[in-house]
């Protein structure tokens, strides 16, 4: 194997209140794809933000080909070539592809900026790695894969030896994903070392060679990727064998509660017809972009239809805002957590109430007793890890966040739920409770409508599933017996299904 | 209880109301002080006097309410001013108008008046229509070109002259509404009364009733607020149309102050006054928090400030309100360095504990 | 490796030209109304393109400083008594023999321009003091500062105040038949222009205002950035203070009240988006040279009363924005529509 | 704690900055002077004649003007007065109407009301003091441009705000004048702009002015805000049209040396002042009441007397109205030789 590039040993951070790391190891030798592996607050993004220089160690070393460096400050890291691409790729979305790869060191004469030399070895550099973008393009403008090519390229520009890649999958598609695999095992072959963050197992085992495992901030162990699999890593993650994965209670499916025909916006879907039953969880599936959330969001009224129709109970009716859909018992838990589900500086209580404010009005005042004893049924009911109502929203996990947003929809007790990617950035032990939240709703005849792109979580728990291709229903199939592939087949575009290769069982 | 009593004790209004304490104090100290010296003649600085100069910097306080709604949405309303103006300029000539064509002058002041309120309210939905129909334009902006328009229509009703209705018996009645009415011995400004009628409705819907938790929602955070089924636009709507209404509240009480004069260039900067007066009660231009209470306090915390500078301190008018703009400033400034200087403190003195 | 099919650039019909170059939907609304104005006032243009020029430069001066405290996602609303500070302080420098020469004059107007701009940016970057309310407080501050007897005597600069050869400089020295007024603000708007699209500080104005919390990572400090901005503002006012000066000859309290509204709406108009990272110099000027022209037109049109200026200056600034966003609906619903759904 | 702490430190700092300044020595009298706006070197000039006087009468007095020119602010400062107990407030009003109501409420406690130079509303003052009439005023000027163009060809007037009561009535009695009489007969007057005493729009409006009216030969400009803008307006222009008006020798010497201006006038603020002074301390006093028939004398100006208020009725000639007024009667000529002497004082 390559030599040693990077090691970094006993590194502790302590945050006010809890001890983010303690004692973690890890190594990375030149050329090699380690990824780092572990639930939401068990101290990854701690630790990468400690090697990009964003935060300092209370102790421990970090060893650059040997050498012992003190990262200071970003800017220090960036000098070592360590360069980190963030989830949320598009550092300066105003700005052109160029500038956003050369911002800091751009291509000068005497003061000024060389705007043509910088534009040519912008081009130079993105068809290096294949990407087909121009550079004057302005960065907000491009899809999320071709954004995160751009910080791709920007690390390249710096020369980086080091490639940290946090989540960089989750907003992508299947195509864009092998995409970006295809490049990462490029650059590994040119050398570059690559720390991958993921929650997807099918990133970790199509490209890690290592796998490093942390658990609250603690160093479990590292392991080469073919003496593992994946319960052996969950376990290792969750550190408890949590049994069966998906608790998915068999139901009766009642009658029908959601029907939509021939549902159209122009520009997001088109022909969307579906129906989900009492009782019944129904899968909304498809790559990013194949406009699930758009129809969420158009059947809960926060986006208006330009053709089709919404039965509710049969009855046709029409949705015009989420205020109207909640009275017609249709509930919606949105894609994005922090920015469209929470009020993030209100507490648990106020958060909860604030669709349901008239129920806990005495005459036209807000009555405090009712408000209190309306959230803590909810509390309790979702078991939401938190000392009492009062505490913010911001100060709870992912997971209890999640439920938060439920409890939200559950007190406008709604007949229909629209959970829109209910697990995602949400850590494996929530996962489960969130999946056994949603199947006893259906157990107690709630219509369910998960829109989700986690393939195990489609499979597990739908009844039904619908996949969108392009804007259109492309199948509907019911969830007995179905496999991945069913479901890739239908929602990877036309023209490249026809050509598609290796047929890679996944392990799931 | 105990957590809820120290919410309150260590709250915005707590600290407004020590403040405005320290300050008549001081000013107290001063007015003795010059008395000893044999600089004035009378006890200039106290209770009644202080009441009864309040008027002036009391005007605007009906506006500060209206704007103190926009600002808990995270919204700005530049045009408060200039609606006001306008409303003011309806009322003259309406009232005019209908006098000439011999409607009883009772039966027209009341009419004007209702068109008055009208305008005022109309201009405000004017804003809350453009507001929630041209999302990409931020209020500001908006608010910026109407403030443009309404000053302009006033010009061009009334041109540069004043309409002013000379001994004309039912019109002064307006003046009546600066006089003063004397309850308890103290005579009081019926403007304040009013006012503090006016701010205890708005208490009342902003801090306990559903509507007002739902406005510092979407102040908050409007698409989250949404999606939870506030309906944000029109909210946002009666918002703008209120602050428009309150404006022409305050038009009609300047016109009664001002002895029913009306010209089309009054009342400019009023709306910053008002600004002024809800961002020092507590409200932010990012939405989400403040307090009627708070604004009450920080209106009569200003007049207070403003009166005492102009007696005892010999500031001229605009030296007083140079010190609007430092109270203004030091206001948010202040809790800023304070909570930097806490939060550093935190850090040191956790580092200390953790390193031994 | 074949990644998407490349999007074409679509033939960009008209409507798609304005949007994408607002600079053009703007000359276009310019020309409309000069040829309105000319068809009523025989002879508008010839006649008056020089006092338009000579109008618009000072807003044009400020609105050029304004573009980076806009591109950064602030705003100041204090340049207006920044003006009227600078040009009475340099006044009565002038007027006391401290100074005599035009550079001098200048050199004290970038000066106490450029402290009040530093005390702006300073207090809202480690203050963290909101933009609105930082200069809200310091227009009334500046306006107060302006010397009032009790400071320094005399409170009005007039001509007598001022030496032969500053009166004249500004308006009667003129190069290819522009006074140097003009050519200053030509001047500060080309530095400005070249300085925000060429220079690594310039960008990083731009990186601050498209994403802050991003800037700080990129070892540019947005802090930094947020004074020297302000700082640029606060300069092109008190720059402005000596051009009032040099073409009226005269400062007193109540300079240039309100004022600070035409320089937003000149950058506004320019298509410079308030929330940050978008907007260019050239859309700016022409915003400054629309409102000149609204200013000069307006009480030649002889219609009603000469109050009716306000009104229309309210109008068509409304009626422009407006438009604006108009055509940009138009433009997303075409592009909607032409999506292979 | 520590955030309430911070904001007393700094109101503490403000007033301990600005500490007792020394308003104004005890004495038995106590005069409260507003003037239309702070900054106005015409005001300045008239309050050295408030300080002439106060040394020799032995009175003590403050004085102050709104920022913004605007009749709420003199009414925040008249209601400061009150409460300080001034024993009389002499006012120029920005609108004659505007101040009646807080003057009345002055007046009823027992506090004496001078209005000088713009005056308020008859039953908002006891007195109203004037430089000169405003008949007389407004037709030296008119007289004055006549001479200057000859006598013939168009004239128009740059005033200041439209509500300024001193403006109105000389547009009135020039507008008259120009009607009636004929030696002004071949004059064509085309019009007024308001110019609100803002240098720019005093500038933009004459600017206007001279591209609307190409033939234009002669301007008023009863302001001394506007003046010099009309002036340097004319002169930027290189237009041969003459100026003339009510305004400061200072600021117009250059433009009479230019030839823009054959001849401008002014009452003298300084004896303004030095006369309403008088004329307040004579009411405190008891010496005159404000009705017509009183008179007061003032040093180097003589016995000035209090008449009856005279205006223009329907017939056309002078009729008696409400109210009561006393002349100083003083114009004061700059032309190119008189105008250096003055350029010091006024």
């Amino acid at each position: 194997m390559s030599d040693k590039l990077l090691s970094m040993n006993r590194i502790t951070k302590i945050f006010p209140g809890v001890k983010a790391l303690s004692d973690v190891r890890f190594d990375l030798n030149k050329g090699e794809i380690h990824a780092l592996v572990g639930e939401n607050g068990a101290g990854k993004s701690t630790f990468i933000k400690v090697l990009a220089g964003v935060h300092q160690p209370d102790s421990g070393e970090i060893l650059l080909d040997g050498a012992q460096i003190i990262m200071k400050d970003p800017t220090t890291a960036q000098k070592h070539g360590i360069a980190a691409i963030h989830q949320h790729a598009a550092s300066y979305p105003d700005l052109s592809v160029a500038e956003n790869i050369f911002i800091g060191h751009e291509f000068m004469i005497g003061p000024f900026v060389n705007w043509r030399k910088t534009n040519s070895e912008a081009k130079k550099l993105l068809d290096s790695i294949g990407a087909d973008i121009q550079p004057q393009d302005i960065v907000g403008s491009l899809s999320v894969a071709r954004q995160q090519l751009v910080e791709i390229v920007k690390a390249l520009s710096q020369n980086a030896r080091i490639l940290i890649m946090d989540e960089p999958t989750a907003a992508l598609s299947k195509q864009e994903s092998e995409e970006l695999y295809a490049i990462a095992k490029n650059l590994r072959n040119r050398g570059v070392a690559i720390i991958l963050i993921s929650h997807r197992f099918e990133d970790i085992f199509d490209l890690a060679d290592r796998a490093t495992v942390l658990r609250d901030g603690g160093y479990v162990g590292t392991w080469s990727i073919d003496e593992i699999d994946t319960n052996k890593l969950v376990a290792a993650m969750v550190g408890r064998d949590i049994g069966h994965f998906f608790p998915k209670k068999q139901t009766q499916p009642g009658d029908e509660l959601l029907r939509i025909e021939n549902l159209s916006r122009t520009g997001f879907f088109r022909d969307v017809s579906l129906s989900v039953r009492a009782g019944e969880i129904v899968a909304l599936t498809g790559l990013v972009g194949a406009g699930r959330t758009e129809v969420a969001e158009t059947v809960f009224g926060a986006e208006q239809a330009s053709a089709g129709q919404i039965y509710i109970e049969g009855k046709p009716v029409q949705i015009h805002s989420p205020n109207e859909a909640m009275s017609l018992g249709v509930g919606l838990l949105p894609e994005d957590r922090q920015l469209q589900g929470l009020l993030m500086n209100w507490s648990i209580e106020r958060n909860i109430t604030l669709p349901t404010l008239k129920q806990c009005a005495r005459g036209a005042f807000v009555s405090s007793a009712k408000e209190y004893a309306m959230a803590d049924n909810l509390k309790t009911r979702l078991n939401i890890k938190a000392n009492d109502v009062k505490t913010n929203a911001e100060a709870l996990s992912g997971g209890n966040q999640q439920k938060v947003v439920v409890a939200k929809q559950l007190a406008v007790q709604p007949k229909i739920l629209i959970l829109d990617e209910p697990t995602k950035g949400v850590d494996v032990g929530s996962k489960a409770a969130i999946y056994e939240i949603m199947s006893n709703l259906a157990a107690q005849g709630m219509g369910i409508l998960m829109v989700s792109s986690e393939m195990p979580e489609v499979i597990n728990m739908a009844d039904r599933i619908y996949v969108m291709r392009e804007g259109r229903i492309s199948a509907h199939f019911s969830a007995k017996g179905i496999t991945q592939n069913q479901i890739l087949e239908a929602a990877v575009p036309l023209a490249k299904a026809a050509r598609n290769t290796a047929e890679r069982e996944v392990a799931s | 209880m105990k957590q809820r009593l120290k919410r309150i004790l260590l709250s915005w209004e707590a600290m407004l109301i020590v403040v405005f304490a320290i300050v008549c104090v001081a000013f107290n100290q001063q007015d003795a002080s010059r008395q000893a010296a044999g600089l004035s003649k009378k006890d200039v600085f106290n209770l009644a006097s202080v009441i009864k100069s309040m008027r002036p910097y009391m005007l605007y306080s009906f506006m500060t309410l209206g704007i103190a709604l926009i600002l808990a949405m995270g919204d700005i309303d530049i045009s408060a001013g200039a609606s006001a103006a306008l409303s003011a300029a309806m009322l003259g000539i309406l009232y005019k108008t209908m006098m000439d064509a011999g409607v009883p002058s009772g039966l027209s002041l009341a009419l004007a008046l209702v068109g008055c309120v009208a305008t005022g309210t109309l201009c405000g939905a004017a804003n809350g229509f453009l507001v929630i129909r041209f999302k990409e334009l931020f209020p500001m902006i908006i608010t910026l070109t109407t403030q443009l328009f309404f000053r302009g229509v006033a010009f061009l009703l009334l041109g540069g002259g004043t309409l002013t209705f000379k001994n004309d018996k039912t019109f002064d009645l307006l003046k009546t509404l600066y006089n003063t009415v004397t309850i308890g011995g103290i005579s009081i400004p019926i403007v304040i009364i009013v006012f503090l009628a006016f701010a205890a409705v708005f208490y009342v819907w902003l801090h306990l009733t559903a509507n007002g938790r739902r406005i510092f929602a979407l102040g908050t955070n409007s698409k989250a607020a949404y999606l939870s089924g506030v309906r944000t636009d029109k909210i946002k709507f009666t918002m703008f149309t209120i602050c428009g209404l309150l404006s022409s509240v305050t038009a009609v009480f300047f016109v009664g102050a001002t002895s029913s004069s009306i010209r089309a260039d009054s009342m400019v900067g009023y709306e910053m006054y008002a600004i002024a007066a809800a961002v020092l009660g507590g409200f932010s231009t990012s939405g989400g928090k403040g307090s009627i209470v708070g604004v009450v306090i920080s209106l009569f915390l200003f007049g207070v400030i403003k009166i005492g500078l102009g007696t005892l301190y010999g500031f001229a008018d605009s030296m007083v309100n140079m010190s609007v703009g430092v109270i203004l400033i030091l206001s948010t400034l202040l809790p800023n360095v304070a909570a930097q200087i806490n939060a550093a403190g935190r850090v040191r003195k956790r580092r200390a504990s953790s390193l031994v | 490796m074949t990644a998407q099919a490349p999007v074409k650039r679509k033939a960009s019909s008209f409507a798609a030209l304005l949007i994408q170059r607002r600079e053009v939907l703007l000359l276009l609304v310019l020309v409309a109304l000069l040829s309105a104005v000319s068809v009523r006032v025989r002879g508008y243009i010839p006649n008056n393109w020089l006092n338009i020029l000579k109008g618009g430069s000072i807003n044009m001066v400020m609105a050029a400083g304004m573009l980076p405290v806009l591109l950064i996602g602030s705003i100041d609303i204090s340049v207006a008594s920044t003006l009227a500070l600078s040009g009475a302080v340099s006044g009565m420098l002038m007027r006391d023999g401290y100074i005599a020469t035009v550079p001098g004059m200048i050199l004290v107007g970038l000066g106490v321009g450029a402290v009040i701009g530093a005390l702006n940016g300073s207090l809202m970057a480690w203050g963290r003091v909101l933009p609105i309310i930082v200069t809200l407080g310091m227009s009334y501050i500046a306006r107060a500062l302006i010397p009032m007897d009790w400071l320094l005597g005399l409170n009005k600069i007039s001509r007598t105040n001022l030496t032969d050869s500053f009166k004249v400089f500004m308006l009667d020295n003129t190069f290819l038949r522009l006074p140097y007024l003009v050519w200053t603000a030509v001047i500060v708007t080309f530095v400005i222009g070249i300085f925000l699209r060429y220079t690594r500080v310039g960008r990083s104005i731009y990186a601050v205002g498209s994403n802050e919390s991003a800037a700080l990572v990129r070892g540019v400090s947005a802090n930094r950035v947020k004074l020297l901005a302000h700082t640029i503002c606060g300069a092109t006012a008190g720059l402005a203070g000596i051009l009032w000066l040099g073409y009226y000859n005269s400062v007193e309290k109540s300079t240039a009240t309100g004022d600070e509204m035409y320089v937003i709406a000149a950058c506004v108009l320019g298509g410079v988006s308030v929330t940050g990272g978008y907007g260019k110099i050239s859309g700016v000027v022409i915003g400054a040279v629309l409102i000149a022209v609204i200013n000069s037109a307006i009480p030649q049109l002889n219609i009603g009363n000469s109050m009716i200026t306000e009104f229309i200056k309210g109008l068509l600034l409304l009626a422009t924005i407006l438009l604006n966003v108009i055509l940009g609906w138009v433009m997303r619903k075409r592009e909607l529509a032409q999506r292979s759904i | 704690m520590k955030k309430v702490l911070s904001v007393v430190l700094a109101l503490a700092m403000l007033l301990a900055m600005v500490g007792a300044s020394a308003v104004a020595e005890p004495s038995a009298l106590l005069i409260g002077v507003v003037y239309k706006q702070s900054g106005n070197p015409y005001f300045q000039a008239a309050v050295t004649g408030f300080e002439k006087a106060s040394q020799e009468l032995g009175f003590t007095f403050m004085h102050d003007g709104p920022d913004d020119g605007s009749s709420d602010g003199q009414i925040r400062i008249i209601e400061n007065y009150i409460s300080q107990g001034v024993d009389v407030i002499c006012v120029s009003a920005n609108d004659p109407d505007a101040l009646v109501g807080v003057l009345q409420e002055a007046m009823a406690e027992g506090i004496k009301v001078i209005s000088w130079d713009a005056e308020v509303a008859p039953e908002g003052r006891n007195l109203d003091v004037q430089p000169a009439s405003a008949k007389s005023i407004a037709l030296t000027q008119l007289e004055s441009i006549s001479k200057s163009i000859g006598g013939e060809g168009q004239i128009a007037i740059v005033s200041a705000m439209a509500t300024a009561p001193n403006q109105n009535l000389w547009i009135g009695f020039i507008e008259e004048a120009l009607a009636t009489d004929p030696a002004y007969a071949n004059l064509e007057y085309v019009g007024t702009v308001y110019g609100d005493d803002e240098y720019t729009k005093s500038y933009d409006e004459t600017l206007g002015l001279i591209n609307l009216h190409p033939d234009l030969k002669g301007i008023i400009t009863p302001t001394t805000a506007g003046g010099p803008a009309v002036a340097k307006c004319v002169l930027d222009e290189g237009k041969s049209i003459k100026v003339t008006g009510l305004t400061l020798a200072s600021d117009m010497a250059e433009y009479i040396k230019a030839g823009v201006c054959d001849e401008t006038f002014l009452w003298n603020p300084i004896e303004l002042g030095y006369a309403a002074s008088y004329a307040a301390v004579a009411l405190v006093k008891g010496e005159i009441t404000g009705a017509a028939g009183d008179a007061y004398d003032v040093p180097e100006i003589g016995t000035l007397t209090v008449e009856q208020v005279q205006k223009i009725g329907e017939s056309g000639e002078l009729e008696p109205a409400e109210g009561t007024i006393s002349y100083l009667n003083k114009l004061n000529t700059f032309n190119v030789d008189t105008v250096d002497e003055w350029v010091s004082i006024l």
